[in-house]
């Protein structure tokens, strides 16, 4: 009970500092001397994407961890697949927010830039990852094999993020970086920014640990059908006559049974 | 490491096998001798080759110990798979590569001699133009008589058959049973799964029956079906032990 | 172990000897990709010939998983991977004999998209030993990661279509390098020595070690 | 200010809304699956008596 408790002051507090960032991103902080209002997306689309970063950091961890038999358990692979999901949902809002600030500010949807195509990449990996986690195995098997994925998705990322800077070499900064160094950024929008940094993780960890629980208890679920499976076990090889004569009588399946001769007589 | 379970050829203790949730095997216990020739028997879906992909090691025990020829189980599965031989539903067979190569890749991996493959070829009939045949030409018998050569040519301990009597013919049937008492005279296990147990009395069997997960000694609890006594006749081998 | 790798080896290639399922199926399907590219970049042979590098490796990179496919389905069909598994046979032993035979069947498919690339699309080749040393190295990363991505997937039918999902965005880096390379050798200006190789090896042995190590774990259940 | 901050924050807080909303629905119908609460099995009862 207690966790639950927890994990509502975290969700709260999380919700409390998400409409913090939102009212300060959005009214309080003056626009920026370059982008304008535009820069008011700052206040979410790094948090969201150091968020994502985040998670597979925590998937990769919870899987290597599970994959290990010293340390192997089940809340590893319940950790890694909860950290994983929310992992995948702020991959794709870092996408989506990253797309709607790159069409006014660069003038295109789409760029190929290194971190915008690692980022699509690591997207479509983590959603290979759930996925496989869909296709029916045994449990212990579906944890061993998808952390096995999980990890080579790990080692993965780098060797693309390297290629793909290698290949388009032309792309612009770190966005924080040039912000930080053109000495513009204001007081009040780093304390925003930070703000929607701890907003964010706030949320992420507060989405994950309800996201374990649910995993944790859908599990708990299926071993309570597993003593209800004695009983209904048991009964197996009894020989319902009663109910196959019912089933065999006429009209009780609502359609006509009688023989063609007594139709076209 | 117990050593009651080392002494025994097999022996299970209340094993519980999930196959993706459902209980395949539920608290199963079950033991076995060195040199025993085991029928089991039971209705669809029993668990059956459950067990029998247990013994051999292919699928986890869940709950509950099991030891087979001195091994632990759940943790010894890659070991146990030296020593035990299966015959499945599935023949384990590559359909586009003949008879003959087949058996020589299953020689090649156990690295045994070319002798002993024409030798056991030859027991099974598969000697002559039908070593050259594809196995996807081949008739269900056929295939099965191959599946069982490989298994004779890796002479294991414990022997896992998974209704071998279904599609053999006559003299398959009576072959399989002479190698069956054959290898278990000389201290191999055997545990046939078979709908053919009124055969088990020819061949010196103890027949066991699994229902629904659970291994019931056939002594104490006949194989009728509950309103058709006129079958009792079908079981008159199911006291022989 | 050497021994019982090379006897999978074997079993594989004499199997896609018998049922020439490269051969006969993923190697037509190659060119008649390569004949729709043409059609789809309306023979602007300028543009053909630009995109000629990029082109062959996304065919080759789409055909292999057929052949991919087409070897694991070998183990699962009449349950061929127990029957593996009761032989005692060391993972990784099926591991490398399964990668030497799809290694085999990959390269006849190289060959026939390059030369279709060269005859279609008037491409020139260059530096063929940058070509050749790139394709080679390429293809064994490519084999691995498919293997071991079709373990994982495998035992199940609905595997089979998760695999180019799983497979494909991972491959991205093979992708970009040994295009490179490609270009970078037809312009002749690349050695042995190109920097892009040099993440197509990077790639290929970080994916054989990963593959080799975790693919006995992918199988077992 | 100019479209596109707005539905950025919007698209922000509707998507992590719906996850996290989605999130509690599970966990609660999961929750009441888990404990059979004893007031459910009497209630049917009741009209019998």
């Amino acid at each position: 009970m207690s966790t639950r408790v927890v994990r509502r002051i975290i969700g709260l507090t999380g919700l409390l500092l998400v409409v913090a960032t939102v009212v300060m991103g959005l009214f309080v902080t003056p626009p920026d001397a370059v982008q304008g209002n535009l820069a008011r997306l700052l206040y979410v689309h790094p948090p969201i994407a150091w968020v994502a970063y985040l998670a597979y950091g925590v998937t990769s961890v919870a899987s290597a961890l599970y994959l290990w038999r010293p340390t192997r358990a089940r809340r590893w692979d319940q950790l890694a697949v909860a950290s994983a999901e929310v992992g995948v949902v702020f991959t794709g809002l870092t996408l989506i927010t990253g797309s709607i600030w790159g069409r006014p500010a660069w003038g295109v949807w789409w760029t190929w830039d290194a971190r915008l195509t690692t980022t699509a990449i690591l997207f479509v990996l983590y959603l290979g990852y759930l996925a496989l986690r869909r296709i029916p195995m045994s449990r212990e098997t579906r944890g061993k094999r998808s952390a096995i994925a999980a990890l080579i998705a790990f080692v993965d990322v780098p060797i693309v993020h390297e290629s793909v800077v290698w290949w388009r070499t032309l792309h612009q900064g770190a966005t924080v970086a040039t912000l930080g160094t053109s000495s513009k950024i204001h007081g009040i929008m780093a304390w925003t920014l930070l703000l929607g940094f701890i907003a964010f993780t706030v949320v992420y960890l507060w989405m994950t640990m309800l996201r374990f629980q649910v995993e944790r208890m859908a599990e708990q679920l299926e071993d309570q059908e597993f003593s209800n499976w004695e009983l209904e076990r048991a009964k197996e090889g009894e020989i319902r006559s009663e109910a196959i004569g019912e089933l065999l009588n006429d009209g009780t399946n609502g359609r006509d049974n009688t023989l063609i001769e007594d139709k076209v007589r | 490491m117990d050593l009651g379970g080392e002494s025994d050829a097999i022996r299970f203790e209340s094993v519980s096998v999930l196959l993706g949730g459902f209980p395949a095997l539920l608290n199963a216990s079950l033991r076995v001798s060195h040199g025993e020739l085991i029928y089991l028997r039971g209705p669809n879906g029993a668990g059956k080759t459950t067990l029998l992909r247990t013994l051999a090691g292919l699928t986890k025990v869940s709950r509950g110990h099991a030891w087979v020829s001195g091994l632990a189980l759940p943790g010894a599965e890659r070991a146990l798979r030296d020593v035990v031989g299966l015959v499945g539903s599935k023949s384990h067979l590559y359909e586009d590569l003949t008879v003959h190569e087949n058996l020589e890749f299953v020689r090649s991996i156990l690295g045994l001699s070319h002798d002993r493959t024409a030798a056991s070829q030859e027991v099974f009939g598969l000697a002559g133009r039908l070593q050259r045949q594809r196995v996807s030409s081949l008739s269900a018998g056929q295939k099965k008589r191959v599946a069982l050569c490989a298994l004779l040519m890796k002479n294991p301990r414990i022997w896992l058959l998974d209704e071998p009597h279904s599609s053999l013919d006559q003299q398959g049937r009576r072959l399989l049973d002479d190698i069956l008492v054959q290898a278990t005279s000389r201290g191999a296990v055997a545990v046939v799964a078979s709908h053919e147990s009124h055969m088990a009395g020819d061949v010196g069997a103890r027949v066991l029956e699994l229902v629904a997960g659970k291994v019931v000694d056939a002594e104490r609890r006949p194989y009728l079906p509950p309103f058709n006594t006129a079958s009792a006749t079908e079981s008159p081998g199911g006291a022989v032990s | 172990m050497i021994s019982q790798a090379l006897a999978v080896a074997k079993k594989d290639i004499l199997i896609e000897y018998r049922a020439k399922v490269a051969l006969n199926q993923v190697i037509p399907f190659a060119l008649a990709v390569l004949l729709l590219f043409g059609f789809a970049l309306d023979t602007q042979a300028k543009v053909l010939v630009e995109v000629a590098p990029g082109i062959f490796w996304v065919v080759v990179l789409f055909s292999s998983l057929y052949l991919i496919s087409r070897s694991m389905r070998l183990e699962r069909d009449n349950g061929a991977i127990d029957g593996l598994a009761l032989l005692g046979i060391d993972p990784l032993a099926i591991f490398f004999g399964k990668l030497l035979a799809l290694f085999v069947a990959m390269s006849l498919l190289e060959i026939a998209v390059a030369v279709g690339i060269l005859v279609l699309f008037s491409a020139n080749l260059g530096s063929l030993a940058l070509l050749a040393v790139s394709a080679v190295v390429a293809t064994l990363g490519i084999c691995s990661v498919g293997l071991v991505y079709g373990a994982l997937a495998s035992g199940e039918r609905v595997g089979e279509s998760l695999l180019p999902l799983l497979v494909l965005p991972l491959l991205a880096p093979v992708l970009i390098a040994a295009t490179k390379c490609w270009s970078d050798a037809s312009a002749s200006h690349g050695g042995i020595y190109d920097p892009w190789l040099k993440l197509v090896v990077l790639f290929s042995v970080v994916f054989l070690v990963v593959g080799a190590v975790s693919f006995g774990a992918a199988l077992e259940d | 200010m100019n479209g596109y901050v707005e539905a950025g924050y919007g698209v922000v807080i509707v998507a992590l809304g719906a996850y996290g909303a989605w999130l509690a629905a599970r966990g609660s119908r999961l929750r009441r699956a888990l404990v059979p609460i004893p007031v459910d099995q009497e209630r049917p009862e009741q009209p019998k008596d």
